[in-house]
């Protein structure tokens, strides 16, 4: 097992575009190390990327924030204007695992992982994020929701890393909110998650809106028919049965040992109602 | 073939060979002779091996040896000012805050990286910063005690 | 002969352990801490499937593996006779304990083992692992208690014939042993009552949870010497047990027990020691064993899971008319649930006249449980009082009330045979009730409940040494592993029967070689039994002291007394001589007669049986089936608490463990008998975030078989959570939940059940 | 004379039904002796799987020795251990 850290983006490439039988791509490590440790998966190559400068830091870019996906949770929760602008992706991000975890685990990880029941991807679904990816051809941009295609199959090719993700600056008006449900208090997987992202004008009326899922269906869903129940309304408590009622109707979930297809059905329509409530809010609609 | 690393431990210049495939616990525990970081799980869930590595609460099961190149590294060992026990350590004696005390490394090391972040902590924020951390003889009563006591003993100071 | 309760120097007080800073500094040496040169990694290959006859076991392309050093499988175990013999406090089956450690012919649980290989690494030894091949004929296997026990069940073992059926059955079951006990006519009372609840109940399988895994390393010598380190709750166990299984004298095996993580009765057998020991005797090199989190859960503990059936009646004013109970315990692999304990506690709280119990110790393919804090207790108790809480609802009477009008009291007769002495059950439904807590207002969607809880708890073989050295400070020997304090208390008592400063007590655990036999640390007998060896120890120094001090004084040894630290002549008769302190008697030991040393051996007899009563306050998260618990009192007699902080400590963990049993620990299978959940990611055991702090109330009702009147008090507080927190969900949603764990899906399956 | 307390599974196969029994004996082990003298094989089942011996609502975990001068009521239970 060779393991590599690379100083630049073109050198990562370089390194991943040569035909290893088996590559890692080494981020926080919180699920790289736990999957070689219980013997499911052995890498040939891990390409460390916290040496890179462009996926370690918080970037400004005018218009947006590039997050690198090698920044740790624990350093996005100290962000006082990423939290402004994003609430809900950082509590999604805060959400996931310890402390402890919280010292390693990031976003771009979350995402290449490709759990169905990821906390942040849903969050960054609803934010309409983006990720930048560097490969052999140079950079380029691929919404969220297109990256994770199967449980653990992702879009990223085998020669291409998330270098990092991209998120829209502050908006009045604007504000996303992530719940999740675990049986305990804390260090559990998502048994569902719900993500919504709302944008309201002075007189709280609603004006766009994303709702995103996870842990209801092979990968996360969107929910397409929000924006139309919730624009013009002031999210009141019909248009919330709705909102929930179509949650519902977009889960896809399975019976597994952290929860039922009846109740992870059931959950994701209050949680999407709850988190539409806390986004509606927090964009000052109450 | 084994990798050479350069890294600090506890303030003091440390040099060791790895396998990629260790993490930097087995090397703690197995090269160096740090065994006062716990096993528990080896994947994150249980706390027992939290340190400090450049200034984050980390598990040491969760990070490999070969990332620690130029890294500083806190462990439990290291927690004491010679013989001036650290306040948390004084106060875990004092509240009974352990039983069997194997996870009481962990939750010092995780308690004393709250309070220096976060020397005002709420009895809920106590009991989330260190969720991480299992304890199963205490239900956690008097480790949150104490951590709080602690936090108002040296707010004092 | 028990002391009232006077005022202590030492116990009663909160001292500071001795081995505190050795734990908080990280210095303290735990299982998997300790090295020795040489060394080698033993690793363990455990069986995939649930139950299957082993074919064949090929190791030739491990054994020639660079690195590899031994390799063992069941062949090199000795085949033993099939009897119940006793070990100790307890009886052990030795052919079950051998099969269980090492597979035969047949794997009877996912995780069991088929062969252990010692090699240079951990990374050489999993390669060895990978290189053996075993084939298997996979067999049907069974998880459930109630589908173990149906006739046409995959049988485990051809030669497992029901006992205390008659006449004996001629056909195999699963069933290994039926057990009753009755006293009255339950149908003559069950006529008497004016209202009858009858439930099933079912309960999981739970971890005991320690956060360390077991961890041994043993080491063999050409001349037959045997050394175990290892982290275990009896290190005397130990070498019984290996020394048994691994057929070798009991004096060539020396065991030195770790500082222990956490054992709650889980490590009170053995898994790595024998097969360490076996693999160190094939390589001559010592060989150090460490389980991974994931072995622990699928080789190791855990308690039974149950079904139930509980049938009650009273009298419209609480009176309990009768009481019909039916047990099936889960004993995993082979025979040994806690099925009599089990039936023995179900409603030994509580008098009643007309009770009938029946009990099954079922065999299924989940690895063989072991001992879990008052073993057997809080499964059947849990559904006894949960039926209580249910009466008292009916019967619109407060549930401490029902209770304290049935308690069992001084004088009663447990339906298992004997009458109860002094016990405080009562004074728990006293000091619950009046409580800050108890009197507390609830909100919508908040519920309170209650239920008590009853352990016998244990004596057994303590031994203690108490070395006086020269400058008055005393080296206290203690045979019992310190799972939470002991130390601390023992030499709190040393101190106070020495008169001397509880700081200059040094409590060290001994080794095998160092005392006679000692039983385990379990069974809550550490303190009780530990403190009557430590205290008669004392009184032997004492005699010695007195006895130097009468050859100092050139007086008769009767003309000395002993009082608070010092000898003195007995009155102004014997002579007028300056008080000597145990230092100025000790220091002068060289001079009359050589140094002072007291000894204690005994089989403790007579410890306290303990009760509690708990208080839950929950809210229930209507939408979600998230139960949150808001509050929690535990309240117990524990006789003396020797140092409060600890026995508090004991009550809290305990109401948590309870906690965790009662909301969300289980085990899933698949369908192919595989767990699905063997890690703490997904065995939710509670977090610090998921409680609340744990009050605690401690009743003290002295054991007067006691000098410092102690009973036990670490297995009582496991017993009555699940039935609190079924009692509070019940108050707060309106439905009495009967299967553990009640965890959201459950719950909220129930809420959409009620609409 | 000392009154030996019987479960009724116990009682119903060695003792026809009878719970209640007086015995004369000075120790533990007598008692053992003359109970099987009177319901030959009781002693077997008695000691299947470990017993202790309650005497007068007293646990002892091994009593074989114990002396019954001024002892009133003797009963037998399963051996405890405990986690």
């Amino acid at each position: 097992m060779i393991y590599e850290r690379p100083n630049t983006v073109s050198e990562a490439v370089e390194i991943l575009s040569k035909s290893h039988e088996k590559k890692s791509i080494l981020a926080g490590g919180t699920d790289l190390l736990v999957q070689m440790r219980s013997g499911y998966y052995r890498p040939s190559h891990i390409v460390d990327i916290k040496n890179i400068p462009e996926a370690t830091q918080i970037r400004d870019d005018g218009d947006t924030f590039l997050v690198g996906a090698g920044v740790p949770g624990a350093q996005l929760s100290e962000h006082v204007e990423l939290i402004k602008a994003w609430p809900g992706v950082i509590e999604a991000m805060d959400l996931i695992g310890s402390t402890q975890i919280q010292g390693r685990a990031t976003l771009g990880g979350n995402l290449c992982n490709a759990s169905p029941a990821a906390d942040s991807v849903p969050a960054m679904i609803a934010a309409d994020a983006t990720c930048i990816i560097a490969g052999p051809n140079g950079y380029r941009e691929e919404k969220i929701e297109n990256v994770v295609t199967a449980p653990g199959v992702s879009s990223i090719a085998n020669n291409e890393f998330v270098v990092s993700i991209r998120l829209a600056k502050f908006k009045t008006g604007r504000a996303d909110a992530y719940l999740r449900f675990i049986p305990r208090t804390e260090m559990d997987i998502a048994v569902v998650g719900a993500a919504v992202c709302v944008l309201i004008d002075k007189k709280g009326i609603c004006l766009n809106a994303k709702v995103s899922l996870g842990a209801v269906a092979p990968t996360q869903v969107v929910i397409e028919t929000a924006p139309q129940i919730l624009i013009g309304t002031r999210l009141d408590e019909e248009t919330l049965d709705k909102l929930a009622k179509a949650a519902r109707a977009s889960c896809n979930p399975i019976d597994d040992k952290r929860g039922t297809i009846e109740y992870r059905t059931s959950v994701a329509g209050v949680l999407t109602k709850r988190a539409a409530k806390i986004a509606f809010d927090r964009a000052g609609g109450a | 073939m084994k990798t050479h690393i350069t890294t600090t431990v506890n303030g003091e210049p440390e040099e060791f060979l790895c396998e990629t495939e260790q993490t930097l616990l087995d090397i703690l525990r197995d090269e160096l002779n740090l065994t006062g970081s716990k096993e528990g799980c080896s994947s994150g869930d249980c706390g027992a091996c939290s340190i400090i590595l450049n200034g984050r609460l980390v598990c040491a099961c969760l990070v490999l040896a070969v990332e620690a190149e130029g890294q500083k590294i806190e462990t439990i060992e290291g927690m004491a000012d010679g013989e001036e026990l650290h306040p948390l350590q004084k106060n875990f004696l004092k509240d009974a805050a352990l039983q069997c005390g194997i996870c009481t490394p962990g939750f010092l090391i995780a308690a004393k990286a709250l309070l220096e972040k976060n020397l005002n902590p709420t009895e809920k924020e106590v009991r989330y910063w260190l969720a991480g951390n299992l304890c199963r003889c205490t239900g956690y009563d008097k480790i949150i005690r104490s951590v709080l006591n602690t936090a108002e003993e040296m707010r004092r100071k | 002969m028990a002391t009232a309760l006077k005022d202590f120097k030492w116990v009663g007080t909160r001292a500071v352990r001795p081995d505190g800073v050795e734990k908080v500094t990280g210095r303290a040496k735990f299982g998997a801490d300790f090295s020795l040169p040489g060394m080698l990694i033993g690793k363990v290959l455990r069986s995939p499937h649930a139950h299957a006859k082993i074919k064949s076991i090929n190791i030739e392309a491990a054994r020639t593996l660079n690195g590899v050093k031994a390799i063992i499988t069941g062949s090199d175990f000795n085949e033993l006779p099939s009897e119940w013999v006793p070990a100790g406090e307890v009886q052990i089956n030795f052919r079950d304990l051998s099969r269980s450690i090492m597979a035969r012919n047949k794997v009877l649980f996912e995780g069991h083992p088929v062969a252990a290989v010692a090699a240079t690494s951990e990374i050489i030894a999993r390669e060895a692992l990978a290189l053996i091949k075993v084939e298997y004929e996979i067999l049907p296997h069974v998880i459930d208690v109630e589908a173990a026990m149906s006739p046409d069940a995959p049988i485990l073992h051809e030669d497992l014939f029901t006992a205390g059926v008659e006449p004996s059955p001629k056909t195999a079951s699963n069933i290994a042993k039926r057990v009753d006990y009755s006293s009255g006519n339950i149908d003559d009372g069950f006529k008497e009552a004016d209202v009858i609840i009858e439930k099933h109940f079912t309960t999981q399988p739970v971890h005991q949870g320690y956060i360390e895994p077991h961890a041994t390393v043993a080491s063999a010598s050409e001349d037959g010497q045997c050394s175990i380190w290892t982290s275990t709750q009896g290190q005397y166990v130990v070498r019984a047990y290996c020394s048994e299984v691994l057929q070798l004298d009991i004096s060539s095996i020396r065991v030195t027990p770790s500082e222990i993580g956490g054992g709650f009765g889980g490590k009170t057998t053995v898994y790595l020691e024998p097969l360490a020991l076996a693999l160190s005797k094939k390589a001559f090199r010592p060989v150090k064993m460490v389980m991974s989190r994931e072995e622990v859960f699928r080789s190791s503990g855990p308690t039974s899971g149950s079904s139930m059936k509980i049938k009650i009646g009273a009298r419209s004013d609480g009176t309990i008319t009768a009481a019909d109970v039916e047990l099936k315990y889960q004993a995993g692999a082979f025979p040994g649930s806690p099925i009599m304990p089990g039936c023995m506690c179900a409603l030994a709280p509580y008098n009643i006249s007309n009770a009938k119990v029946v009990g099954y110790d079922v065999v299924v393919n989940r690895p063989k449980v072991v001992a879990y804090r008052a073993p057997g207790a809080p499964i059947s108790e849990y559904a006894v009082e949960c039926v209580i809480n249910e009466i008292a609802t009916k019967l619109n009477i407060d549930p401490l009330d029902i209770r304290e009008k049935n308690a069992a009291k001084e004088g009663t007769r447990a339906l298992y045979g004997p009458q109860f002495g002094a016990i405080g059950y009562i004074e728990t439904l006293l000091a619950a009730r009046g409580s800050n807590h108890y009197k507390s207002k609830l909100h919508e969607n908040q519920g309170r409940g209650v239920a008590s809880g009853f352990w016998f708890n244990i004596g057994g073989e303590s031994c203690a040494t108490i070395n006086i050295n020269t400058d008055g400070t005393a080296e206290l020997v203690l045979g019992n592993p310190d799972i939470g304090g002991s130390r601390a208390s023992l030499a709190m008592i040393a101190a106070e029967a020495l008169g001397i400063d509880y700081n200059k007590v040094h409590p060290i655990i001994s080794d095998t070689s160092g005392l006679g036999y000692n039983f385990l640390t379990g069974g809550s007998r550490t303190t009780f039994a530990g403190g009557l060896a430590v205290n008669e120890a004392a009184e032997d120094v004492v005699r010695q002291i007195r006895e130097r001090a009468s050859k100092i004084w050139d007086i008769p040894e009767e003309a000395v007394t002993w009082e608070d630290g010092f000898v003195r002549p007995a009155g102004t008769n014997a002579g007028n001589f300056e008080p000597l302190s145990l230092a100025d008697v000790a220091g002068m030991a060289a001079k009359t007669g050589g140094p002072i040393s007291g000894h204690a051996q005994l089989n403790a007899q007579g410890a306290g049986p303990g009760f509690g009563t708990h208080i839950c306050d929950v809210e229930v998260d209507e939408e979600t089936g998230r139960v949150t618990i808001l509050r929690y009192t535990v309240v117990q007699d524990v006789g003396k608490a020797i140092h409060p902080s600890y026995v508090e400590g004991q009550m809290q963990g305990g109401a948590s463990q309870g906690i965790g049993w009662a909301l969300n620990e289980e085990y899933i299978y698949d369908e192919e008998g595989k767990l699905q959940n063997a890690g703490f990611l997904d065995y939710r055991i509670p977090v610090a975030s998921d409680l609340p702090m744990i009050d605690t109330i401690i009743v003290e009702v002295p054991n007067p078989r006691h000098p410092y009147g102690v009973k036990g008090v670490g297995e009582v507080p496991i017993v009555p959570p699940m039935a609190a927190v079924a009692g509070a969900i019940a108050d707060a949603i309106g439905v009495h939940l009967t299967d553990l764990p009640m965890s959201p899906p459950r719950i909220l399956k129930e809420l959409n059940k009620k609409q | 004379m000392v009154k030996v307390i019987l479960t009724e599974s116990l009682a119903k196969k060695y003792t026809s039904g009878e719970t209640q029994i007086t015995i004369e004996a000075n120790t533990i082990q007598k008692l053992f002796v003359n109970l099987n003298e009177r319901y030959p094989g009781i002693n077997k089942a008695l000691n299947h799987e470990g017993i202790s011996v309650v005497i007068d609502g007293e646990i002892f975990q091994d009593a074989l020795y114990e002396r019954l001068e001024g002892v009133s009521e003797i009963c037998f239970i399963p051996r405890i251990g405990g986690g």
